[in-house]
């Protein structure tokens, strides 16, 4: 039921564009606010918590640790585990616990882009787990997930290539859109979540990339720029968000 | 195998202290960590609420929906609680179906609403032997520092109190505020040789699993019991508990009437 | 749906008290009939029949036994297991076959009650496995599979601290009473389900204990008295059980 | 590894014995142990038996609903047969999901009874095409002397002859006993070498799992049949096995009329 | 629901017989159309599709190979695993994916009749893999599967005491047929499905037996008769879609 | 560790050919193998096809049902597809529950089918709100030489381009063809250092799973995407596949319009 109710197709329409501003009054290329927060779980070995217009998500990172059973161990590099959980509140219908077909797929792509980054030759034998529930969804779930799984990362001392930052594109009323709410996610044309390796201030290259709905070359090549664009505003936040969990550390310590 | 050894470090440094009187965090044996209570902090439930414990963190949402009375209660309400001991939470907790903790929690915080009446189930009927609301109490684990079960049944009531029953999205009525009519809270406490601490952190149950969980109604009536864990427990230990249980009940209470 | 049903509160009052008995004649205090038989059956290492009222349950008791898989091994004492488990014809409405959330609850608290009695500490690496059924229930099949799984594991041999003896006291109509049948579980006011340690004829300590109703510290006491004294009378009932089951092996033998 | 080694003796013990023409216990090769059957053991269910062959004993307990006929047998009851190998019964059983065993055991006994139709499904029917008589059959193992698929046929149909169509619980008319119009019994024998024994005990069955189960009607017709377990079966063994199935069936029949 | 389905007799009565002919004219001795191509996968070790009337199976066999988890391995033999499978699509309704009660019957005694006869003593702690899959099914499927099985373990190089070859008789308006099609078995009287090994073009042992119905025993009689005589035509075109494959590899290698 | 040795052998050479510019079967960087497409295999199906990509075989069959449609699309049929990876695929699929390549898969075919609008569901309601069809896509490997995505994709719009509405079985009308009215093809290239490679077979795939899926529709619009496989991929060499994928889809499409 969950599954069917997943796949609805709802395209009925409204109008989602304004002029020059979207249904929310946000600009084609504006972030919905976004709240970060690193270290606020004490059995984690780092954790996050972010929020992105409405999605809430808390993320954990576990590891690197022993991993069990023996026989799912692999003797050259750590073992990546990610699980994307939507807690049976955190939508409109409540949804039953446990993993659905879709937070399969998204646990997979996501972790697909966190192996891409994560330095896993340096922990052979050990596992890395990387969990993130959703306390409330509102479109761009996976990306709020993936923002705060890779803050967690870095609070957990986990060496990567650089910092993982999500973000998804729309197609609203024929237009691209930056980091589409719910409506523009279920009334619009097309979605297009991505992920970026960003390091040194520089996007280097895509980890993750989906997309469903129906696009033109050019309206892809839009959809890049506004999420490179979209992709630093939440990378400076995330650098933020561990800066300020490692000077509150440094100021209790010292 | 450092696990283990770490768990006996602790284990020997908390009875040490217990033998002399006191707990390893400073606490007397029957007061609580810090109790903070966060409500609505999910607009799309409706109601819900994050309670912290010491670093304990438990956040429980409301959903509701419409459906079919039992044959036998064809005018009441249904309630459904269920917890998730997501592995996020706790490096001991494994993804999958709920398993003994999980099932255990989740019945006992049930059984304290339940038993309290704390809803008022009457007032749940839309339509005598067909329509009813079903009321799910779903307990999300976010941060297991012992004693999910307190922190649980706190958010499970503040919850409720905060909870809108959406008539309207369900076109049957306007909205109102869920009828919430008793404050059950439950105490459990951890019983070490003859002592015994209310509100066990984790690094205390490293003397071993053995509970004893009251929960009171406002009137101090008992709604709710459950010995967990393998262990004896005499007679008299049982009711210096109850005390105890009944009057930290009360206080804790208090903070619910804030909401 | 099970679920959903267990749930039900069937609150619509009946009269359970009339006079000083109840509604099937028996005093406050007095048990329903018992009939407890050891070592019926052939393929257990121990086996109890009981009944109690018309509760009819079995139990089996198998070890100390090698662990499999060897992982599951506790070096330091055997690994007790418990499954309570319910005919899908042992009451009204047929019941799904398989473990649900309440029988999983029964099976914990059962376990922890007899962990805390069997001298496991006898037998590292070992598993002693304790599996009751319940062909007919109708209140109180908890303690009534728990006093058959205390004489299946004298049965077969398990040394223990004591017998473990369980009985459960109800509030109906505002009066406690012992041992309580379906009617005054379902209409009372409370429920208290008690296991007792009893060692040398004496009561010692409390190996379970749980309760959902609603009742005083006084009414709590007064159940502490009734529960304390049906458990010696079921002890008794125990003991005759497992001696006849003694004697009648003596004379084949002997 | 102990046990391995005892399953050999016995096995041996078996096959020296077999050799001489004797079975250990003494029975001839056509001898089935003591049955004893017991009915209405379960007050609550609409029909129940317990059967003890030898040291092996099965409950199965008749529970009946009223559901839905199926679109092409709108005027016909239904059966559902369900068996559980439960651990209480054997060492070798575990709990959780039907496994291929306890499967097939259902499947077989169901065999039986529907292919002879033993029950009249006919006057299980309510309102055509709406309501019909569903009835549950559910086989409980307790204890696993070998043999349990005769002892759970013999006591399904034992119970189905007790069971009285609970129509008064559901108000749908007067209860009656349920229609039972014929009484199929199953007779398994071991295959070993050249020579085959009716109800093999556990200890005859160290020589490997080697069955042929023969079900038949009253008339002696043939009504379900499975071979179980890899072996190779000759063409003039199986007619000698059926003939004394049916001679043994016939025999065994006798005691279900008593009921 | 399945399961409810899969138990439903159809007993309602269509005429099945005109005279010496069946429903679709063939006489009473008379097979289906059948067509066997052996080695028609890449992946497995041997393969071979096979029509039979209206039904069509693929099966593979992989093996003599290494058995996971270890505790899995036998050290005197090989582990023989027979999966027979139901694509969703291959019946009138469609069937949910994954394993019901008929088909798990099925495997059991598919895989014992090839477990008599593989000689699997050469292979220890090494598993053989035998799995079918039903694209279409029409009556007849299990003995269908179990042809194409032995084709493909002939294919796989597994050394089998002979050859096992499979078909069923049904009875249908009093009359013993030869390999029924749907509506003689959903509207017959008996449907009795065989397995032969066949060594030497002589049929000498019975590999699987099941029968559901009302037969007497002479009528089991003509049923031996009958599927013999069917047994023998089916092993010729096994043998030849062997001996094609055999050839075909000849001349390409030659 | 036979096969590791195997795989890491594969690897080399793929490798080293990739240096030289070639592949190992010598097929060019943007060519398909062999395609062969057959309709109309199951008779029982309302559509099947059986594709083979060179030695990869996926079989769809496409069963209809008569169902609810969802509340907000009360005018609209509904699409489920469904993937099994089955064991006599390759020796590396397992049975059981649908892991998360086969619901990758499945979600991928589908999306490209639904996104595509290729179905027109407008035209399967049989009763606003009451009756709609339900299409069932469901995707059976048969042998896996690598790029069971694009034989999957392939077979399922073929099979649907083959398939008949069952209004008569269901009692609803007449029969009709299912109204296809786009052509989605899927393009998968494996990305190997600086180069790709559209159609990957089972032994380039021993370099790694690295692949990008994109599917167009027949006015070159891109209708799905799908990064697989955990390596970083270069915008450039993004764009650049993308010219690829849209051509090649052309050309498989071509052969779609034959069916």
């Amino acid at each position: 039921m969950s599954e069917l109710n997943e796949k609805l197709n709802e395209k009925e329409k409204i109008q989602l564009i304004f002029g020059d501003k979207r249904l929310d009054g946000r600009k084609f290329d504006e972030l919905r606010n976004i709240k970060i927060e690193a270290g606020i779980l004490k059995r984690a070995d780092g954790s996050c918590y972010l929020e992105m217009g409405k999605n809430i998500v808390v993320a954990a990172v576990y590891g690197p640790r022993e991993v069990h059973p023996r026989h799912l161990q692999d003797p050259s590099k750590a073992v990546i585990r990610y699980r994307y959980n939507m807690a049976p509140f955190s939508v409109e219908e409540r949804k039953r616990p446990g993993p659905d077909r879709r937070s399969v797929e998204i646990s997979k792509v996501s972790r697909e882009a966190l192996e891409a980054v994560i330095m896993k030759e340096l922990f052979p034998r050990s596992g890395i787990d990387i969990f993130v529930e959703v306390l409330q969804a509102d479109a761009g779930s996976r990306t709020a997930c993936l923002n705060a799984a890779s803050v967690a990362l870095v609070d957990a001392g986990v060496p990567m290539k650089g910092m993982i930052t999500s973000i998804a594109v729309a197609k609203a009323d024929g237009v691209m859109v930056l980091d589409p709410m719910k409506e523009e996610d279920n009334y619009g044309e097309a979605d297009i979540p991505f992920a970026f390796l960003i390091r040194g201030r520089k996007i280097e290259s895509i980890a993750l990339l989906q997309m469903d709905g129906r696009v033109t070359k050019d309206e892809l090549k839009e959809a890049f720029r506004l999420a490179k664009k979209g992709a630093m505003e939440i990378y400076k936040l995330q650098k933020e968000a561990i800066m300020k969990k490692y000077v509150s550390e440094s100021v209790e310590n010292g | 195998m450092v696990e283990d050894i770490l768990v006996d470090i602790k284990k020997d440094y908390v009875l040490s202290k217990l033998k002399e009187g006191e707990r390893i965090d400073g606490r007397k044996f029957n007061e609580f960590r810090k109790i903070e209570i966060q409500t609505n902090i999910i607009s799309k439930a409706e109601g819900s609420a994050l309670v912290k414990l010491g670093n304990t963190q438990v956040i429980v949402g409301i959903k509701m929906q419409v459906g079919e009375p039992f044959p036998d209660t064809p005018d009441k309400g249904i309630i459904i609680t269920n917890a998730e001991l997501v592995p996020l939470a706790s490096p001991t907790f494994e993804a999958g179906p709920p398993d003994e903790f999980s099932i255990e929690l989740a019945r006992v915080v049930d059984r304290g609403i339940r038993e309290s009446e704390a809803v008022n189930l009457n007032k749940l009927c839309i339509e005598e032997g067909e329509k009813v609301w079903l009321i799910f109490i779903d307990i999300h684990a976010l941060d297991d520092d012992g004693n999910l079960l307190d922190a649980s049944s706190l958010a499970a009531i503040s919850a409720l109190l905060t909870t809108t029953v959406p008539a309207e999205r369900f076109e049957v009525g306007d909205n109102y505020p869920l009828p919430v009519r008793d404050l059950p809270v439950s105490v459990t406490s951890l019983i070490v040789d003859d002592k015994f601490l209310v509100d066990p952190s984790r690094d205390e149950v490293s003397v071993g699993n053995r509970f004893l969980t009251i929960t009171t109604d406002q009137d101090d009536n008992v709604v709710a019991m459950q010995k967990s864990g393998s262990y004896l427990l005499k007679e008299d230990r049982f009711f210096e508990i109850l005390d105890v249980s009944i009057s930290k009940a009360r206080k804790i209470r208090e903070r619910l009437k804030d909401i």
